[in-house]
């Protein structure tokens, strides 16, 4: 009988103790996804992530679209880092369609994925903040985003779903003056970003809040398979720009981040980070790319791939990204699997949450680096 | 505004305030005043100047200012009025609606927005209105498992502790609604009763979040009771009296704060934890649990609730000001009264009008009620600062802040006490 | 005086009374409506419910920039009983389908619908994805249906001042 | 950085049935009959992969065979960072299937790489291959009610196409 109920909803003979929690998808504190949680008093003894709330279906509908057409909704998932999540895609059917890139897209596809990193990070960051009842931590994440989209919007036309990078380099060229305009607003944001630290990471309850809980030790988070920044908290380097670089960001001057604590504190420390190396890569692209010259390689009207299949990855805001496509000399790709981080993230969360604290379980949970959307693709 | 809202709301609104009140008087004069007549002839007047007052005198203050004055003195010397408007609930409601309000436009400045802005055309004035005109009208729910006596009386058990804790505030000399001796055991026993309605409250709801809420205000509330009492005990020691009256009287010539810091400053906190504020507002964390014990309560019951809220911040805000601030002590601010209205009364054009009696309040009353407003006011911004600026808490580390921390320094405060009262430096006989 | 005996039967005390009543409830139904109204349009408070990616920019209408506190409409408001307008953040899978009637149904009277994005409204990209509703209007009564991929702030918001002006010409329903 | 350790050729001197599908030295494929594709696990795990980026499955219904691809990487192994293998492997496919309880089985690689967990989810739900020995193959991302085919096989159409 108790077989035909969805997960989490079985009526199983628990310890009197023991309650159970539904937290989301109508939860303030949840997101786009349901954690089952089991508490005995003010612990957590079991917790069962229930994602799939925004599953669409992606990977079926990129069968049905040749390789240009899938563009749009492939970068939904992701939709605040939209440049990121088209990226292995671009790159994989470039090598499927063979077509070379110019050497000025490569800068550009650099820069727009940079930008497009804060962008992500900073919306991250403001939900950490009101998960920890920070709300000024919420605001002032979200204002200064707002610089990164008008960059973004300048240079894209979009203000989220730019749909900026296709096969053979990215849609349109840099308008003039962006070049100054970037470099201003980075300025700025670079003071701004010192800012955060006074009021978010350097507050004494935060740090006590934070460190020394969901600790994720070093052989732990690559026996998970973890990665992106819950990786790099924990000690391991690794980051796909440095250690596979794709397009130029071999001859970029840039720092990996790496903390060895492991705890929600680590973790949320390193995208903020990252910013700030991000900053330093748009500098040193928009000072090193080609000031003039093609964005883009023509492509033949409906392209086909070979009979192959290739495997492509990215370092996105929420750590590598990789996509499998299975091409079979036909317009469409025969099979588009996207690994995405945020997956591979929550095989982590209830690793991390057993034995934890119920009030540590929104800084635990979003400390992990997950976006419900992306996961569910 | 706007080009799609092109009609001006405030002024339909109004026109509908005084269509209400044209069908109020409307109403009063048919049915109100015939029954007020019909009351009068049974109910016992005051004495007025060694006269009773009757029905009759007490309509002819319509027609007579200067009747009108002895009647009002008298009015304002009830019991009704103490409780309803001044010392009492108005005063505190009021209060309490200013500082949402505040809350709200001080908590949007710091963090870089504007805050309520286009309801009632200037700077969001009228938002309280606003969402309090919403809550009254919207639906109330009651869950279907739920307690339901429990569950209905917890908002008005809560808004009534609320205004019993008011009503032992004294705001200026004579003006408090209850003149108890041990007034300070008194506001104990009143704060005894927050986490009781509480946890009822959460668990007549039968349902997870409430119950969790219910339980950590239940924690948090009894663990801060303790450190709280314990830091008002110098005060106590050294004022030599536990009526709150008395302990305003004792400092007249400087605030117990300078005295002992540490009491203030345990205080302070034990306040934010009290009133379940960040970050303390564990009991109503909502990424964790959804709204605390508050999460079942829909409509007025919420309203009640948040009103009840307030009203316990400016409660405890007063009994800050006045146990380490002085109260209503204070350099002498309020003009005085101008002579010449008492002796020859008020000179309008060519007619004069003297009025025995005036002035109603006396400048003493008035100076003590603006010190201890502005010495509130000031409590109550500090309360409200550090939800701009702090993340929340946990229950463990708050327990063992309340139960280690605050208690310790709660005991080093009342041995400072102790050593200023043996040294014959501070309190009864002392030298200062 | 037979006239006035006959007069006073219990049917015309209780038409006399009826009377009364509809004077009292026409003396305060109106003014009263309209300020409740009025309240109920500066005090929009959203469900924080999220379906799908459009919860971005919901949220970037609360940032600084935007700031749709100014409109009287708080963000991130914990429970949903207290809350009068749910915003359909984007697509609506099948599974999230049921919760949100659950959420909708859980909410007091009077509440009202944004369908926020393509998706909310047609489907949008994904009208041919085996695990996507063709739009919401199967599951909820939709107020005011806000267009985009996801739509700016900008129109979000103009899409809670058009939800105003509707709720301006709705007659507020006695105060339940 | 070293020099790339060659991949495939361990593979095939081990293992004599596993056909080579790519040689590259960046992204060696290669094909392991379902028989043997623990132990090629355990070998690859010896050789120093750590942890499976991604598992990805592909249907075939012309060979009548789904494929389940698992693409491993090492974090460990400095020299192997920039390397993913993939490992595939091959289940009977059947035209009504019957997710669970048909002959569309894989022994589950979970108790040598624990990250393919929720990935090995995914694919059950999707594909209708079981993992046998997984602890806990329950549904993942469809809804709870979901009655028709698994999604992500190709005799599933979507509609309008």
């Amino acid at each position: 009988m108790s077989t035909q109920l969805p997960p989490g909803l079985q009526l199983e003979k628990v310890d009197e103790r023991i309650m159970t929690l539904n937290v989301g998808p109508q939860h303030p504190g949840s997101g786009h996804m349901r954690i089952i949680v089991q508490i005995d008093g003010d612990y957590i003894v079991a917790c069962d992530p229930d994602p799939g709330y925004v599953h669409r279906g992606e990977e079926k509908m990129a069968e049905y679209r040749n390789y240009i057409t899938n563009i749009p909704h492939l970068e939904r998932p992701v939709i605040h880092d939209s440049c990121n999540i088209l990226y292995p895609y671009v790159l994989g059917a470039e090598e499927l369609l063979g077509i070379e890139v110019p050497e000025r897209a490569k800068y550009v596809r650099v820069i727009a994925a940079e930008l497009n990193r804060c962008v992500y990070t900073l919306y991250w960051l403001a939900i950490y903040g009101i998960f920890l009842g920070h709300s000024t931590m919420f605001m002032w994440p979200t204002g200064d985003r707002e610089l990164f989209i008008d960059l973004l919007e300048k240079l894209t036309g979009a203000r989220v779903t730019h749909a900026y990078f296709i096969p053979g380099g990215v849609r349109n060229d840099m308008p003039a003056n962006f070049e100054d305009v970037c470099l201003r607003q980075v300025g700025y944001f670079e003071k701004r970003i010192a800012e955060y630290a006074d009021v978010f990471y350097d507050n004494p309850i935060l740090i006590s809040r934070t460190a020394d809980t969901g600790i994720l030790s070093r052989n732990d988070a690559i026996r998970l398979g973890t990665t992106g920044s819950v990786l790099r908290a924990s000690g391991v380097d690794y980051d796909v720009r440095k250690k596979e670089p794709y397009d130029v960001y071999d001859s970029m001057d840039f720092e990996t981040n790496i903390l060895k604590a492991g705890d929600a504190y680590a973790r949320s420390k390193v995208p903020w980070l990252d910013m700030m190396e991000s900053c330093r890569i748009i500098r040193d692209a928009l000072s090193k790319m080609p000031k003039s010259g093609s964005v883009r390689t023509k492509l033949k009207p409906n392209p086909k791939g070979g009979d192959t299949s290739v495997y492509k990855r990215v370092e996105s805001g929420r750590g590598a990204l990789g996509c499998h496509i299975v091409s079979r000399k036909k317009p469409e790709p025969y099979r588009v699997k996207l690994s995405v981080g945020s997956f591979r993230n929550l095989i982590a969360m209830p690793y991390l949450l057993k034995g934890e604290k119920l009030g540590n379980m929104p800084s635990v949970y979003w400390s992990l680096n997950y976006w419900p959307v992306e996961a569910d693709r | 505004m706007s080009v799609i809202a092109p009609t001006f709301r405030l002024s339909y609104f109004l026109r509908s305030i005084l269509d209400n009140v044209f069908w109020i008087i409307v109403l009063v004069t048919l049915v109100g005043i015939p029954a007020i007549q019909i009351v009068l002839f049974y109910i016992e007047m005051p004495v007025i100047d060694g006269e009773l007052l009757t029905p009759f005198l007490a309509l002819t203050w319509l027609a007579d200012p200067s009747r009108a004055v002895p009647i009002i003195k008298a009015l304002m010397y009830t019991d009704f009025f103490r409780i309803a408007v001044f010392p009492g609930f108005g005063l505190a409601a009021l209060l309490a609606a200013g500082t949402i309000f505040v809350e709200r436009k001080m908590l949007a400045k710091l963090q870089l927005r504007v805050g309520p802005f286009y309801c009632g055309k200037v700077e969001g004035i009228l938002q309280l209105m606003g969402d309090g005109l919403k809550l009254i009208s919207k639906e109330i729910i009651i869950p279907a498992k739920a307690d339901k006596p429990i569950f209905w009386l917890a908002p008005v058990a809560f808004v009534g502790t609320a205004a019993a804790f008011v009503s032992l505030i004294p705001v200026a000399p004579g003006w408090v609604v209850a003149d108890v001796d041990l007034g300070v055991l008194a506001v104990f026993a009143v704060i005894g009763f927050f986490p009781i309605v509480t946890i009822l409250s959460a668990w007549s709801a039968n349902s997870k979040f409430p119950f969790i809420g219910g339980i950590r205000a239940l924690h948090q509330m009894i663990s801060f009771e303790i450190p709280l009492i314990l830091s008002l005990l110098g005060v106590v020691m050294l004022a030599g009296t536990m009526s709150l009256t008395g302990i305003v009287e004792s400092q007249d010539f400087f605030p117990w704060i300078v005295f002992l810091p540490v009491g203030a400053i345990v205080f302070f906190i034990c306040i934010l934890a009290e009133l379940e504020r960040i970050p303390f507002d564990l009991p109503e964390a909502e990424s964790e649990i959804v709204a605390g014990w508050l999460t079942e309560f829909s409509g007025m019951m919420y309203g009640l609730v948040q009103l009840g809220t307030y009203l316990k911040l400016y409660a405890f805000a007063a009994l800050f000001t006045v146990m380490f601030l002085g109260g209503w002590s204070g350099p002498m601010l309020w003009p005085p009264f101008p002579e010449e209205i008492i002796t020859d009364g008020i000179q309008l054009g060519p007619v004069t009008a003297t009025i025995p009696g005036l002035p109603i309040l006396d400048q003493a009353m008035l100076n003590g009620v603006l010190w201890f407003l502005l010495k509130t006011v000031a409590v109550i911004f500090f309360i409200l600062l550090p939800r701009g600026v702090f993340p929340r808490i946990r229950i463990d580390m708050l327990l063992s802040l309340g139960w280690y921390k605050l208690i310790g320094l709660s005991f080093i405060n009342i041995f400072i006490a102790l050593a200023l009262l043996y040294a014959g430096v501070l309190g009864p006989g002392g030298m200062i | 005086m037979v006239m006035i005996k006959e007069l006073l039967t219990p049917h015309n005390a209780n038409v006399f009374v009826g009377k009364l009543g509809d004077l009292l409830e026409k003396a305060v139904d109106k003014p009263l409506g309209y300020a409740i109204n009025w309240g109920r349009i500066w005090s929009l408070w959203p469900v924080h419910i999220e379906t799908a990616c459009c919860s971005v920019e919901f949220g970037a209408a609360s940032g600084p920039r935007y700031d749709v506190e100014r409109f009287g409409i708080i963000e991130a408001f914990g429970s949903l009983r207290q809350c009068d307008l749910i915003v359909v953040q984007g697509t609506i899978t099948r599974k999230m389908a049921p919760r949100l009637r659950l959420v909708y149904d859980q909410m007091p009277e009077p509440k009202y619908v944004i369908a926020m994005g393509a998706c909310a409204i047609t489907g949008g990209l994904y009208f041919d994805s085996y695990n996507v509703l063709p739009g919401i209007d199967g599951v909820l009564p939709v107020d005011i249906y806000v267009p985009g991929c996801p739509p700016r702030p900008e129109t979000l918001i103009q899409g809670c001042m058009l939800l105003q002006e509707k709720m301006k010409r709705m007659k507020a329903r006695k105060f339940v | 950085m070293d020099p790339l350790i060659p991949t495939t050729q361990p593979f095939l001197e081990k293992f004599p049935d596993v056909t080579i599908i790519s040689d590259d030295a960046d992204r060696p494929a290669i094909l392991v009959p379902k028989e043997q594709i623990l132990d090629a696990a355990i070998f690859a795990k010896e050789m120093g992969f750590d942890h499976a980026e991604s598992v990805s499955g592909v249907d075939y219904p012309d060979e009548n065979e789904i494929e389940v691809v698992y693409h491993l990487g090492s974090y460990t192994n400095d020299a192997m960072a920039k390397c993913v293998l993939a490992l595939a492997t091959r289940a009977p496919r059947e035209d009504a299937p019957r997710p669970g309880q048909d002959s569309t089985r894989l022994p589950t690689l979970r108790e040598v790489f624990y990250s393919v967990e929720f990935h090995e989810r995914e694919i059950f739900e999707m594909l209708g291959v079981y993992f046998e020995g997984h602890p806990d193959n329950r549904r993942l991302l469809l809804p709870e009610d979901w009655a028709d085919l698994p999604p992500m096989r190709k005799d599933f159409a979507i509609k309008g196409r």
